[in-house]
């Protein structure tokens, strides 16, 4: 099979170990970014005249919103690799993405709420975005549901996969008919009229913050892949010879024989 | 085609000899619609304004009810399989079966429409948009509502599983239907709401039973 | 503490008048994010004991699969 | 011709059984043996395509079941553990649309042969509620009569029948597989086919 190296990189043994890798990596690119995303917010982006110190709390609103809707296509991406290619590792991204798109979609509810009551005076309205999140909110939900209601791995990953699919269609179908229904009705738009010079600063360090938040995912998606391979495969030879030599675990190891183990034997 | 008309006689028949299952969804469609005037009171305006929406969702939430029956009876005594290895493509058949879904919880929602709409004194022509909308709409629900009928065969809590997975999906279908009956009330005119559900019924016809397919070839390994 | 924006650590603090809004958003997005580190710690540490107990007692069932 | 080739079954994370291989040709019985969680089910149903193998191949005249899928379900009849008998039809109305869904409708006579060959004859109109366990069994197996496919997958067949209907169906066993019929079955009873020595597949 052409497929040879391909399958090498998407075994869970290799993936495993390069995972552990990477995380150091990612949470510090995720801290340092993070630092110098909260300068920005703070101490570069100016006083907005109208809305006064409260409008910072988009820094942290619109990357979450951005990279929660950003992950939903990244799990849907994962799915569809999964089902086209059935690579097990496909379906465990997908799995281990959905958690923090989650807990992100949360954030950016959370912090629309707060910064809702002095902008608008109220906790929640019912504008485009906002109703958009609260629904990818509940397409995550369904999606962990699903997978935590199925025993069978192999059908928790394909029935995750599909409804990740079909969600991802609806995803943009949803947001124009959400945002079409709140024209309709007049109701509030996140606007934000500031002067051009600010917009270049708020733009900049809602971009840092973005990367930071992409960052910190992909480390925490990476954790969760890892604890899910280990759950899946502790039957596995390989999982066993590798706790072995768990504080320095060596590529070189002849792994990649024994991570196929469950389909080649 | 053969094969086809044989699903649908035996569909309408199995639904014919279980009358009670189709008459619960239906009586739930009434009572829910019906409670709203007892929630917020009976003032003639805001009833009158609010009539499609409640319609509306009344009728999401008796279409979800009734995903139970499209393939559960069937995936319990073994025809799920034997549909499945007949010769026919799936596709077809998924079609097949979510139409005489259709025509058993759908059609009666849509009849019964105008009754619940009066009693939110909905006028002639806004009654007229509602069934329109309806129609347009239910099959829509229904091809959609399919996707997790089967995805959540034979799982526990799977009532309950489906509605979380299917109602964020209902939401287009939902503010294009009430928005048809809003722009009926308010004079703006309903034609784009109806020529966007159109637009999502047709792309939910070409899309789900592929979708469906897919979803029963997985629970069903 | 003094950058163009602010003239005290209160000033910081107090934020215009909008501390409970802009520090619940950031407070409480640090703490979801810390939460959820704690989370997979406890998972993995989890899944270890686990991965040690099926190499400890399930090394019987294992190699009747593998037989 | 139907062939498995190192065929593998993973269920949960259980490995059921691996580098299985069989061969069933025209005329032929294989049983297949093995304790309860062996894998036989999960076999038949591979071998039917419903599910599909964690490894390895299984080819019907030497082509892939799924790249020939509508051919091959065309020739295959399955009996699985659940009769597919809806308790609301009547056991005539059952058996007639399940031959129509399957693409091989049967005549009216046909279908009431069918039923009354199998012993069913007084009840073809009752409602397949009123049916006893081997009796919706026995309506499902009355497919076996008016199916035209040569290969019949049987999960258990024999379960629930008495013996006048066990021994119907052993000689309608006989004569599929001398007309050149192919059949592939698990039971727990004894099966004797007068003049085929099966072939056996055990699985451990």
């Amino acid at each position: 099979m052409s497929g040879f190296n391909l399958y090498k990189y998407s075994s869970p043994a290799t993936f495993y170990v390069l995972a552990g890798r990477l995380i150091p990596w990612f949470y510090a690119a995720a801290a340092l970014l993070g630092a110098a995303g909260l300068y920005v917010s703070f101490f570069l982006a100016p006083t907005d005249f109208q809305q006064g110190e409260a409008y910072r709390i988009i820094f942290i609103h619109v990357p979450a919103a951005w990279m929660s809707m950003f992950i939903y296509l990244a799990m849907a991406g994962w799915a569809a690799l999964g089902l086209a290619f059935n690579t097990r590792l496909s379906f465990m991204m997908a799995s281990a993405l959905a958690p923090t798109g989650a807990m992100l979609t949360f954030v950016s509810l959370w912090t629309g709420a707060l910064w809702g009551k002095p902008t608008w005076g109220a906790w929640w309205v019912w504008d485009a975005r906002l109703t958009s999140e609260l629904i990818l909110f509940f397409l995550y939900l369904g999606f962990m549901a699903l997978q935590a209601a199925i025993d069978d791995p192999r059908r928790a990953d394909r029935a995750g996969a599909l409804i990740a699919l079909v969600g991802v269609v609806n995803v943009p179908i949803i947001y124009f008919s959400v945002k079409w229904w709140n024209t309709l009705h007049q109701g509030a738009s996140v606007s934000l009229n500031t002067a051009p010079s600010m917009a270049a600063v708020m733009l900049a360090g809602m971009l840092v913050m973005a990367l930071a938040v992409w960052m910190y995912a992909i480390a925490a998606a990476l954790s969760r892949v890892r604890c899910i391979i280990l759950e899946r495969e502790r039957n596995s030879q390989w999982v066993a010879q590798m706790l072995g030599a768990e504080p320095h675990p060596h590529p070189n190891l002849p792994l990649e024989g024994e991570g196929t183990n469950v389909e080649g034997i | 085609m053969n094969a086809i008309s044989a699903l649908l006689r035996r569909e309408l028949t199995l639904a014919m000899r279980r009358r009670g299952d189709a008459l619960t969804a239906l009586f739930f469609f009434v009572i829910v619609a019906s409670l709203f005037p007892l929630g917020v009171g009976p003032d003639p305006k805001l009833l009158h304004l609010m009539g499609g929406g409640v319609v509306w969702v009344a009728a999401l939430l008796a279409a979800m009810l009734s995903l139970g029956r499209l393939f559960a009876a069937d995936h319990a005594d073994g025809t799920l399989e034997q549909l499945i290895l007949t010769p026919t493509s799936p596709v077809v058949w998924i079609a097949g079966k979510i139409l005489a879904h259709w025509l058993v919880s759908g059609v009666p929602l849509i009849l019964m429409a105008p009754v619940l709409g009066i009693q939110f004194g909905l006028s002639g022509a806004e009654l007229a948009v509602l069934m329109w909308s309806l129609l347009l709409g239910t099959p829509a629900l229904s091809l959609i509502g399919a996707i997790g009928a089967a995805l959540t065969l034979g799982l526990r809590g799977g009532g309950v599983l489906v509605s979380l997975l299917v109602l964020p999906l209902y939401v287009p279908v939902l503010i294009f239907g009430a928005g048809a009956v809003d722009g009926a009330i308010s004079g703006l005119g309903s034609e784009a709401h109806l020529s966007l559900l159109g637009g999502i019924l047709i792309l939910a016809f070409m899309l789900t039973p592929w979708a469906v397919a897919a979803a029963l070839r997985i629970s069903i390994e | 503490m003094v950058g163009m924006n602010w003239h005290s650590l209160s000033e910081f603090i107090h934020m215009g008048g909008y501390a409970l809004y802009v520090w619940g958003s950031f407070g409480v997005t640090a703490l979801l994010i810390a939460g959820e580190i704690l989370l997979l710690g406890a998972r993995r540490k989890k899944a270890l004991t686990l991965v040690r107990r099926t190499i400890k007692f399930g090394k019987a069932e294992n190699d009747e699969d593998a037989a | 011709m139907l062939e498995g080739k190192s065929l593998a079954c993973v269920r949960g994370e259980r490995t059921l059984f691996s580098r299985l291989d069989f061969a069933l040709g025209e005329g032929e019985l294989l049983l297949v043996q093995g304790a309860n969680g062996s894998g036989k089910t999960s076999l038949l149903r591979m071998v039917c395509g419903l599910l599909a193998p964690e490894f390895g191949e299984i080819s019907w005249h030497g082509e892939a079941i799924a790249s020939c899928r509508e051919r091959y379900h065309a020739d295959m009849v399955y009996f699985g553990h659940a009769p597919a008998v809806k308790e609301d039809l009547s056991a005539f109305e059952n058996l007639d649309l399940a031959c129509r869904l399957a693409g091989f409708p049967a005549g009216r006579d046909d279908v009431k042969g069918a039923l009354g060959y199998l012993g069913l004859g007084h009840c073809l109109d009752l409602p397949a509620r009123s049916l006893s366990q081997g009796q919706r069994r026995r309506v499902a197996l009355a497919r076996l009569l008016l199916t035209r496919a040569r290969l019949w997958i049987l999960d258990e067949p024999l379960t629930a029948l008495d013996q006048a209907a066990l021994h119907l169906v052993q000689s309608l066993l006989g004569e599929h597989l001398a007309k050149g019929g192919m059949v592939m079955l698990t039971t727990h009873q004894p099966v004797a086919v007068a003049g085929v020595v099966p072939k056996t597949l055990q699985l451990s």
